[in-house]
This record gives C-alpha cells, structure tokens and sequence, in this order.
C-alpha cells in the first residue's frame, strides 16, 4: 500500500493496465509529453513512448472519433478531455457512435473507450471550468457513467473502466484531486490531506472497484444521503456539523445505478437526500428521486430534497454561493426530518 | 498538365449573385450559391473541365501532396469515349478481373433495382440505390485486400458484392427479419459484416470518416499492414467529421484511404453548398495529404487510384485523399422524388456517362466481351436475384415477420445486460 | 379560421413571422429550393428569396454557430434540423454558446435562435430518425424547451418562439405531423386526421400561445396524466379505452415547466402517471417526477408512474414494442389507483 | 515570387519518425510529431524559410484565392532587420499612426505586466499575458472601422485598447469585483464589450470563429458595409468551428476576415499538432479563400494584410484567411510554466524578434523616436495602470470584494427571470 493523492492513483492506474496490455493507450490534448494540465498521465510518456501516451489537436470531436475507430481496431484507448466543460464538441461520436455500435451492429462491432474528464467546480474556474455534464451522459443507453470521490476507488473504477468493453464516462472531481475537501469555510475535524484520509491507502498494483455498486460509507437510521464526487465530502462534513444520523451513500457508479443498496438504505431511514453540484433542472438527481420513489413510495417519510447547483452557468465570483454548502445540505436534511 | 501546377481562377459552380433591388430598403448581399440546374431549367455542363483520358501524369506513390497539386484540380480517366484505356493510370487489369468488375457491377444494379420495386410494393421500410455510381465501390474494393477495414456511407453496397456477402443475408438485413444479422435494429441498407471487414454503417453522416483514420492509426501502433478506407458523400463533407479526419490522417500518417463521392447531390442541396466553389479535392492540399480529383464512371480510373493509394498507405507514406466525380442519377432514396429540385433531364446531361456501359464497351472494344453475352449476364443476374429475393421472404419480412425474439433487443445495448434493462425487458412481458 | 396539418400551421408560423419582419429568416439542411424534407418551409424561398430562406451545408454545428452570429447581428434565425437526432454535431454550440452567451456577457450579449427540430418514432426510421433527445436540452439554463401536440399550438408556440429573445429548442413530433396519431392498432373513436380535429382549425394570420403554459386537456378526478408531443394522443386513447377519470395535462413547454397547473391537478387527484417516448433513465419524465413528488408529497397516494421509450436504442422492426402503447399507459394508471 | 506559384516540397516541422525496435513484437509505425525543442534541447529555427521584407507582391483585392496562393506559403514583411519599410505592402502609415501603434502595444504590455504580477500576489484567479504577440491585435484593430466587430479570443487584448476601452474597466472585469460590466461571471480576460463592438470571448476554444461568419453573413443580409473578424490560436484550428467557419465564409461569401494566431505553442502542444505539416494558411486555399501568412510580429505587415482583407470584405469580394506567424514567448497562462515542455531559451531562439521593439527601431530610423522618448513612454504607461490599479482594488477584488449583488447571478440566464429560477434564488435567501 502506498500514500497516493487522486491523481496519483488515477496515473497508476492507467500505469497498471497499461504495463498489463500493450492494447491500452491514454490520449488527449496535453496528455503525452507534458502528461496532462492536472499531471494525470505523468511519465506515461516516458515509459511507454509517444505513440501509447499520444498528444492530439484540440479537437475534441475528432480525438473521440479516433479512439473509437482505434478500439473497433483492438485497442483499449484511454481519452481525457481537459475539463468535461469541453466534451461537448465531441458529444455526437460519444451519443450517435459510441454508445450505439454494439446494438446497431447486431454485437458485431464495439468499442471499449474510457473517457475521463475533471469536472465540477470550487477551483476559481469560472463557468467554463467547472461544470458537471454527468446527468446528460446517464440518459444515453449504451454508456457507464462514473464518478469517484477518493484515491483507492478512483484507481480500482478507472481500472475496471479500461477493462470494460462498454464504453464509461469517467468524471473525475477535480476539487478533490489534491486532497478532500468539506466545504469552503469548513473545519471539520477530519481529514484534509488524502495521506491523512484512509481512501488515500493505495494498493500499487491491479486491483478493482467494481462498476455499478455503491458504497455505503457511514450508516445511519434517520435519513439517506445519495451523492458522489466532491459532495461526498462536504456531505460527510454537514451529517458531522449536524450530528443528525444520517445514512452517507456514494453512489461511485450513476449508471448502471446500485438500486437495491440505495433502497435498503431509504426503506430503513425513510427519508432521502440527494446532493450534487450539477444544475438542479434534469440533472442525476431528478432521475435518483424518480428511482427513490418508485421504490421506496409506501416508506417515505417525506419529500425527497435535491441539494444542487442552481440552474445558472457556474459564476466565477459567486462560486461559493453557487456550491451546494453543507449549511443548504443541512437545511434539507432538517426539513425531511421535521416533516412528518 | 505538370504535376506540380494547377490551373489558375475559377470553376464551374461559380456563379455570380443577383442581388434583387428593393426600392428604398438597403439591398440584400448574402451571395448563395445556385444549383446546377432546376425545374424548368435546361441541364447544362458544357462548363465543366473534362480533360481527355490518359492526359494526367502519376506520381510516385511516396510524391508530396504538393509535388502532386494539379491532380486536385484535374480529372483522371482511362477510358475514352470510345472505350479506349489510355495513360500513365491505365491499371492493367486482366480481361478476366474486368469481367468480373463489370459483373460486380451488373449485379449491384439489379439488386438495387429489385430492392427498390420491393420497397414500392410495401415490403421494405426504405431503400437506397447507387445507380450511375457502382464503379466506386466495386473497383476500390477490387483494388485493396481483404484484411482492409471498410467505412463505407450507404451508397457503397458494391464492396459488399465484391467481398461476397450472401445476397441473401443482405436482403434479410433490408428486410429486418429473422435472418437479419442486426436483429432488426437498423434500417434497411446500413449493413454490418464484421466477418470481411464491413463497419457497421451509421445513419448519421460522416461520422465514421474520422473513426477511420483512429482505425488505421491503430493499425500503424500495431504495426501491422491493413489499412482503412472511408467514403463520404460531397454534401456531407460539410460535417467536423471530415475535417478532423483530414487532420488526424495528416497528423499521425494514418494508412487510410480517404474518399469523396462527390454525385452532385445531397438530397436537394447541390454540391456547391459544400465545395466553396472549388473540388473537394482541393481541401486535402491544405492538409498536406496528397489528393486526386477521379473520373467515378471510370472503372480503371477508380481502380488505379485505389491501387495506388493502397500502396502508398502500405509503403507508410500516409493517407491519399481522392474525390471521386460522379453523379447520383436516381433520387436520394426512395423517399425522395428528384424532380422536385432539379431538371428532369440532367441525369441524361451528365457528360460522364454510365460506369456500366463504359466498361462494357472497353470489353467489347478488346474483343473480350460481346452485347449478347452482357444481356445473358444481366438476365441471369436478375434471375438469381428474384430466386434469392424469394428465399429471403421465406425468413420474414418487417411488417409482417418473423422477426429475432422481441426480447433481444435489450442484448448488446451492453454487453452484459444490466439490471435496469432486465427489468424493463420484465416489465415488456417477453 | 382554416385547417391545417401540423406541417402547414408551422409552415404558416415561418411565413406571418417573415412577413412581419424582415429579420426573420430560416435556415438548414434542403429548407431553401426545396422546402424541407418534411415541407415545412415550403414557398417560402419562392416568397421571401434565398437569403430569408436559405439553404445550408450538412454541418448542424456550422449551421447552429452561424445563426448564433447571425442572432447576435439582428437577425431571428429559425434554424431546422432535419432530425433531432442530427441535433448532436451542433450540441456544443447550443449549450457552450448560444445558451449561456446573455449570462456570460453580463446581459450585452444574446441571440434569439429558434431551432426546430423533428423528433420522435412511429414512422419507421430506425434508430437515427426516431429520437427524442428533449431531457438533454432542459438540463441546459439558458434554453427553453417546447413541443407541441397539434397544430394550432405548433403555430401559436412557434410565432412566440421565435419572437421570443431566449432560444428555444422546438421539438416537433413528427409523427403527427399529418394528423393525430392514437397508438398503432388503436381504433379510438377519434379524429384521425387534422381536418376533422378541434385543433386543426388554425387562424391564418398572427396569433401566440404562450411559452411556459401547459393545457389542461381534459379535466378527471383520478388520475393526472402528464405528457406532451405525440404522446398526448397515445394518452387520450388510453383513456378513453379505460374509461378512468383521468385529468391529461399537455405541458407544451418543458422549461419553464408550468409547475403550477400540473401541481394543482396532482393534489386534487392524488396520482400521477408521466409519458414520453424517449429513454426512461434522466429523460425528463424524472424531472417531472421530482417536481411533482416536491410539490405535492402530502397529496399522493400512489407511486408516480412513467411509462416510457425502453433505455435501447429506438429499434427499427419493434418500433410498437418499443413506443409506449395504450396498453402500457394503462397498466400504469390502473396500477396507481390500485395501489392505495 | 510569382503570386500564382507555389514552394513545392516539405515544411519546417515536417521530421521523420523514429520508430523503436521491440524485438519480438510487431513495431510500432504511429507517427507522431515532434516538437521545435523540448527541455534541454537546442533550439533550431533555422530551418524555417523566412524570405527578406519587401519581397511579396501584393495582389489586387479581388484576386482569385488560386491566383495568389504563393501567399500562403511565404510570408507577408515589411519591416527588415535594420528597420527598413519595404516592398508593396508597406501599408505608409503616417509617422503619427505608428506611434500611436507603438503606444497602443506598449500600453497592452505594461498592463500584461501589472495584471501578471497581481495574479502572482494573489489579487487575481488567473491572468493570460500576449506577450510578443502585441502587434496582432493592435495593427489589425487600427486597420479596421469602429462599425467592424470583433470576435477575438483571450489573446487579443490589443483590440480594446484601440477602441478605447478604459483600462480600469478591464482591471475591474479580470478583478470580478462590484464595477465589473461582466457581474463577476467571467474569469479574468474573457472581456466583453458590447458598445465597441468587441464579442463576449468563450472559454471554449474557436467556438466564436464560425460565429464570425454569420455575423458577417448578417450584415450581408441586411445590406450593410460592417465586416467581422476572428481570431484563433494555432491549436485551436483543430476544432470543427473552424472548419465550419472557412466552409461558411467561402459558401455564402461572408465579409470577414478570418486569422490565425500561429504562436507556435498550445499550451505544451506544438504546432506541429495542428499544422498537417504544412503552413495554416494553406488550409484556405482549399476553400478557395485568398489566403495570407504574414509575419506577426511585423507591425506594418499585419496592418497592411488586415487593411487589405477589410477592403477585400467590403466590396464584397467575400472573406480572407490570414496566419499571423508568430511567437508565444511566456507560459500559456498563470497556470502554466513551459519549462516543463519547451527549451528555456526556445524564445530567445525565435527569429522574427520582438513586435515593439521592431516598430520602435524603424520609427527611430525615420528619425520620428527616441530610445529617450521610448523610455519615458514606458515609464509613463506603467505609471498610469499603476494608479488605475490602485482604483480598480477600491471597486472590490474577487477574494474581498465588494461585488455585484449575489442575486445577480440568476439574472441574465433569460431575459426574464422565470418562476423556477426566482424560487431558486429565494431559496437562496437573497
Ligand atoms: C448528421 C446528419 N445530418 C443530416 C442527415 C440527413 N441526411 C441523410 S442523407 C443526406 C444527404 C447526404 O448527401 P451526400 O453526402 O452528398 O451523399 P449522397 O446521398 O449524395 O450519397 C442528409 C442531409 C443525416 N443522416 N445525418
Ligand atoms: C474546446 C476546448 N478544448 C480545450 C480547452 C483547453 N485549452 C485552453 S487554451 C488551450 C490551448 C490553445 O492553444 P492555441 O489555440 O494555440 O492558442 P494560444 O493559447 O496559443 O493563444 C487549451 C487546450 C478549451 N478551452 N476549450
Ligand atoms: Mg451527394
Ligand atoms: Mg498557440
């Protein structure tokens, strides 16, 4: 076991796979020599050479469309996209192509291709570095869509993503990359470095987390948190600030989504929160409410609560009003137990 | 004409703007670009270039794209007018790998006539022909191995006639039945044929353009020999898709072949809403890739540019850009009724003739080929159509079936099926 | 007062906008000479001249960015995309740019792009003619949301449309663009054809239904159906075969979603079944879901229903297997009233 | 050189591959460009072909994008090395304007200077510097009318300060703070100025370039003599607007001028990423638009391009497509350091020089500077966006503020704030 911070795990891993089949290669803007604007995919490079640690044009469209033509070849390319604000240019191949080959093509043709992205927002990076696309991806069928929120699950998902012949989007927290983080203006007393945070104990080989289970990260009787990423975090710091027993789920993987554990955990608590950074409307959350009530309806305390980002672009002076801050987390966990 | 040159100024297409006065308001001046004929119109091409056949130099396939340029902006043909193969592009086929183009061909166009009297007579959903265009499909695939991967649009059926696919499992594809490898989830047309190299062809355009070159660049990371040939239509060539695959072919020297079939038409939109007014070849120079402008009714000028690309792509020199000048003398598809946008008469206009008739005629010309054996042949290609046609139906039709289980369309959605799906498949009863 | 098919009421919206100002004009793929696949724009080249109908090269982001610069100078350009499903290559200009351009320049900035765009199965098209992508667009601030169910809407929602200064994604169901469509199979003892429908009766001058207003379409004391686009129909029939008192809601505009009529309805009938044709996971079924369950926890008295398009790709030989039927509407409106 | 002629052959950049041998396995035979230098290599420029001032003809404005193609393979200067205007580009600025440029560029640097500083004492979240690539905005600017809008990206800053933007406004904007025209929406730099008509710039590269031209292809429309610009940097040509862009331009003949800031780098990325191996000019030739590489650190040369592609727009002649060719001599950004990617000295290495020092030299040739004056003008400008610092910080600062009023922020998302949104903002507490 090794000290790792977000980043670090998530260069091992594509280390790991990598070093285990000479089909994985990472690409992207900035990716190869330089190893990535968020030093991801450092000594790749050097280690594998140009071709399997490859630099591209910005254009995000046409990286996609090249790994997929890549994987439909043999290879297990591993794309990052800057920051997932900049996936949008490549949404057609990723929607139209990606996603549907396999079903078009009878299961004739796949195409096993990871996409990372940092997302989300809390690094002063205006409305252009820091939005949470998630939700989108979750209503295109032919797509995993995963988000971590520390070191040893960011590694154990990214390796089960490039092993997987499904393609997955995988969001990565950029916020938390360095180190959790509570909340701005939070002192809770836990950990704030990942060498002092238990999910920051790596295993330097392969190992994997499994796609489409979630964790249960703190039990608790009196109401279900449901999140993932950074909110895992400021979560965990509001349930501590409150004192309220709450049940914490990070749900790891949004799609295919772990329902049983999240309706053990609603059926148990009776209430349910849901938290993320992205904007309200449409956003993950909606379809988590739409799941929770379908079944757990006849248990249900109360209404379910959405804590989210509002529905504006992510304004770069009013990041911190923008967040969804455990005082708004709080506030709704109150509301669900105060209601009935 | 040198190959290093290229004629100076304008083409055809480029038409002047009328602006109209309005009195008083300020006068409109968004030039669009007009059409080569419409309705009412009298067809008229005698603008276009067409050089003589056996005019254009080769080059060596390891030439810079700018050692090369005038190919861009030229035209290469072998064959005459009178059936004669002439020049440096003269591919040197055997009178027997001739025959067999020519019957690739024929047997192109009678399925695609079959298939569309099938669509009119209510049994297929849909269909799409590639009349006046077989020579692009047919000759390329002739000219390339089998271990090259096809990304072909939906005009490109010939390559599957010439790698061998039963005609049978196509039209079970056309018909969505229950011998239709695709399980009845695509329309008719958008074959699948993984077994010989045959991508699964995408309703939206171009968008495989581009997964070509990742195909072939992955080829080069392999280090194996198989290169990759892509196909995209004149109006589609408008999409990002084709831009980054230019790019990313030039970038990484991808072995791909990059094709344009520029048929004059998308839909109702001439070409000249998508060649600003230059070829489409042109556009590869900017790219740096070596770009040819092909007579696409001339089946030995099709071949020989395959034939050399394929070997410059093999030889590790890159990718090859060619546009492939031809013209979609049918509808769009059978939903679509030409009439309503251009001259009825400018299929007939067309000054580049048939693909068939041309390579017939350099048959008979050689002495290797006669009117009566190429009625006998198209005869017996009829024949073993309709056979097929009726064994096909035997497996199913769309309306009426059978078709695969109703349940396999949750499969391959993933490859595994998730809970979601095997719940939602549950609640469908099946 | 005429009749009018869904077609010729949008294709009158274009020309009494065109003819009220010059600024309006349309634009994309065979819309000019040719009048649009679907001829919806049909004489209106011949009318107002090939720049105020202008046809396009095949680039959906292309065409998108230039009405964006186009909207920006003055002009209101009504954009078509022959298929929702070619929505995608222009994805990121909508959501990057013609979304958040107001915001981002602090209000010195906008451009009222309308796009229309055909959506929706039922005719046979396959995986890429049939989709319904409208959840995606209502996770986007900054964009409005419409689909119509008839032709005097369609008119009357397009005219505000376009003379609304926000953009606005108009999803026009294409299978009931010739006249209204009940489910197949259905022998409902309904207008088949516009002609002999209410809503077919369409003014031929300038008229507006608003943005942001749902219709009650039929008043029931059971159950409240919430739908739009083809869907509405599907669900008349539905009820009409069931003979259960339902209360049908046609939401028209998604965003704004008109909260108010749809939670009114909810609290009088205690139940709530939503359809739509697209994908059930995060389709936007679930964000009505949320809302509802928010607004009117303390009223239900069963589960909220969503009968939907299955997460598969829209399948070309189970189009009637795959469209949410009558009989699976049913099934869920009987369910909720069976379950208290 | 003879306009309508062109170099055959390769490019600088243009390296052959290096593939390693693994024995046993398959080799690898991906090309992947290289770079101009890495760390602790030897910058080597002296393959590139920079040919003497002076030497270019310059072509009427309604020339034939093929009859003038040379241009986009040399390069457009005017000034020599000893600080000579020559040749027929020489655009003959009075003694007045060039000062003015000089100022103007000066003015940009001591801001980048101070704004640079600010972010590294913690005032700012980010800041962007243009150093060594002053001459591209602010010559361009100069050249065009006040009517003509821009649609620059964040490396333009030049442009304001020719339109005259206060300086405090821009300070006050990159600060986020309560005087902020952009309500603290933005980050630093992505400025907005409606009533100059400088665009909103997006964070998302090239986005804005194809929005250009249906700025441009409006104002055709409406009959007006308004032309647009864009700008995009070297790497940011990789993205599909800008295809969309050229395809437009060319398809309806928009009055725009479409440039591209070749400095070289994209954050670590060479140019060789995006160039094909050849010039990024050479890419509108394909479009057949009249395309112009031009030495960007030649004020006069880029005044003298842009004056030409303006009046080319305005008499309807349609678009242009200019490379400014040129340096990017800092880090990216304040996030960025290139000694992680680049040689130390690679921009010392550079061999067009420094914009401002080459327009002071010819100025002080003239006789019309003094390295006297030079400096006093310096000092002067440091001074004044000294003070204009100290006033910008009393209008708040992003980590202090004061700024706009919270609930600004569910302002402007419509133009009305709709129900959800006002429940939001309630929700809120303000
Ligand atoms: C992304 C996308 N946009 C639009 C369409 C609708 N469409 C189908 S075929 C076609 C015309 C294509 O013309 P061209 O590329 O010239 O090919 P051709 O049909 O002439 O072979 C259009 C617009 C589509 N299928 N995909
Ligand atoms: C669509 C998109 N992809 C990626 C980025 C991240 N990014 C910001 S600047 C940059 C490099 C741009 O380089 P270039 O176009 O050469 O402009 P320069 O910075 O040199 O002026 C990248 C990759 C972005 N902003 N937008
Ligand atoms: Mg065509
Ligand atoms: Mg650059």
């Amino acid at each position: 076991m090794a000290k790792m911070t977000m980043i670090q795990a998530l260069n091992s891993a594509m280390d790991c796979t990598m070093a285990r089949d000479p089909n994985v290669m990472v690409m992207g803007e900035d990716v190869g020599y330089f190893g990535g604007v968020f030093r991801c995919t450092e000594g790749l490079y050097q280690k594998y050479g140009a071709h399997r640690a490859l630099d591209t044009p910005i254009a995000e469209g046409g990286i996609i469309a090249a790994a997929i033509g890549m994987g439909v070849n043999g290879l297990r390319p591993v794309v990052e996209i800057q920051f997932a604000d900049y996936i949008y240019p490549g949404f057609d191949q990723i929607v139209s192509e990606l996603a549907r080959l396999r079903h078009r093509s009878g299961g004739e043709f796949w195409s096993p291709v990871t996409i990372r992205a940092p997302c989300g927002g809390g690094i002063r990076g205006g409305q252009t570095h820091s939005q949470s696309p998630e939700g989108i991806f979750t209503h295109v069928c032919g797509l995993k869509t995963v988000m971590p929120s520390n070191p040893y699950d960011a590694k154990g998902l990214l390796i089960s993503a490039i092993e997987d012949d499904d393609p997955v989007i995988f969001f990565e927290p950029k916020r938390i990359y360095n180190g959790p983080f509570y909340g701005h203006d939070v002192q809770a007393n836990v950990a704030t470095t990942w060498s002092a945070h238990p999910a920051g104990e790596v295993p330097e080989g392969h190992y994997t987390v499994p796609l489409g289970k979630a964790a249960v990260l703190k039990e608790g009787s009196d109401v279900t948190i449901l999140t993932y990423g950074t909110m895992v975090h400021v979560a965990e710091a509001a349930i501590n600030l409150s004192g309220i027993s709450a049940e914490l789920i990070d749900l790891r993987t949004l799609l295919p989504l772990d329902i049983d554990t999240i309706a053990d955990s609603v059926k148990k608590t009776g209430r349910c929160v849901i938290i993320h950074e992205a904007t309200r409307t449409s956003g993950f959350g909606a379809e988590l409410v739409a799941e929770v009530q379908e079944e757990c309806f006849w248990h249900l305390k109360a209404p379910i609560e959405r804590v989210t980002g509002w529905d504006t672009p992510y304004p770069h002076a009013y990041e911190w009003e923008y967040f969804p801050e455990h005082d708004r987390i709080i506030e709704a966990m109150k509301r669900t137990l105060e209601a009935d | 004409m040198a190959l290093s040159q290229k004629p100076a100024g304008h083409f055809a297409g480029d038409v002047e703007d009328h602006a109209d006065t309005q009195s008083g308001l300020p006068v409109n001046k968004l030039y669009v670009p007009e059409a080569s004929s419409r309705p009412g119109q009298n067809p008229d091409f005698s603008d276009l270039e067409i050089p003589p056949a056996g005019t254009t130099p080769k080059p060596q396939t390891d030439t810079h794209a700018l050692d090369m340029q005038s190919l861009a902006y030229g035209l290469v043909r072998v064959l005459d007018d009178e059936g004669n193969a002439l020049g440096e592009w003269n591919p040197n086929l055997s009178a027997e790998q001739m025959r067999q183009g020519l019957r690739h061909m024929m047997h192109v166009r009678a399925y695609d006539d079959r298939m569309f009297r099938m669509q009119r007579q209510g049994k297929l959903s849909f269909y799409m022909k590639c009349t006046g265009e077989e020579a692009i499909a047919v000759a390329q695939a002739m000219a390339l191995e089998k271990g090259d991967m096809l990304f072909p649009t939906y005009r490109q059926q010939g390559l599957l006639f010439v790698r061998e696919r039963p005609v049978l499992d196509m039209m079970c594809q056309c018909l969505s039945n229950s011998k239709d490898n695709l399980k009845g989830r695509q329309l008719p047309v958008l074959y699948s044929w993984k077994e010989n190299n045959f991508f699964t062809i995408s309703g939206n355009l171009a968008t495989q353009f581009s997964q070509a070159v990742g195909w072939a660049m992955a080829s080069a990371y392999k280090g194996e020999d198989h290169i990759a040939s892509a196909w995209v239509g004149d109006g589609s060539t408008a999409e990002a898709d084709v831009y980054h695959a230019l790019l990313f072919a030039s970038t990484y020297r991808a072995p791909v072949i990059l094709n344009v079939v520029n048929n004059q038409w998308a839909i109702s939109t001439p070409q000249s809403f998508a060649s600003a007014g230059t070829t489409f070849a042109a556009r590869g120079l900017g790219f740096n890739i070596p770009s040819i402008r092909v007579d696409g009714n001339d089946f030995l000028a099709v071949y020989a540019a395959a034939e050399w690309a394929a070997k410059r792509a093999r030889e590790g020199h890159g990718a090859t850009f060619i546009e492939l000048f031809t013209y979609r003398s049918e509808g769009h598809s059978t939903s679509d009724n030409p009439e309503g946008y251009r001259a009825k008469n400018e299929a007939q206009a067309w000054p580049l003739g048939d693909p068939v008739e041309r390579l017939k005629q350099h048959l008979i010309r050689l002495g290797e080929w006669s009117e009566e054996q190429h009625e006998a042949l198209a005869e017996e290609l009829k024949q073993s159509i309709l056979q097929t046609w009726k064994e096909a139906i035997t497996y199913g039709t769309l309306e009426e079936g059978p078709h695969w289980p109703v349940s396999t369309m949750f499969e391959d959605v993933y490859k595994e099926i998730p809970a979601h799906l095997r719940k939602q498949r549950q609640k469908m009863g099946v």
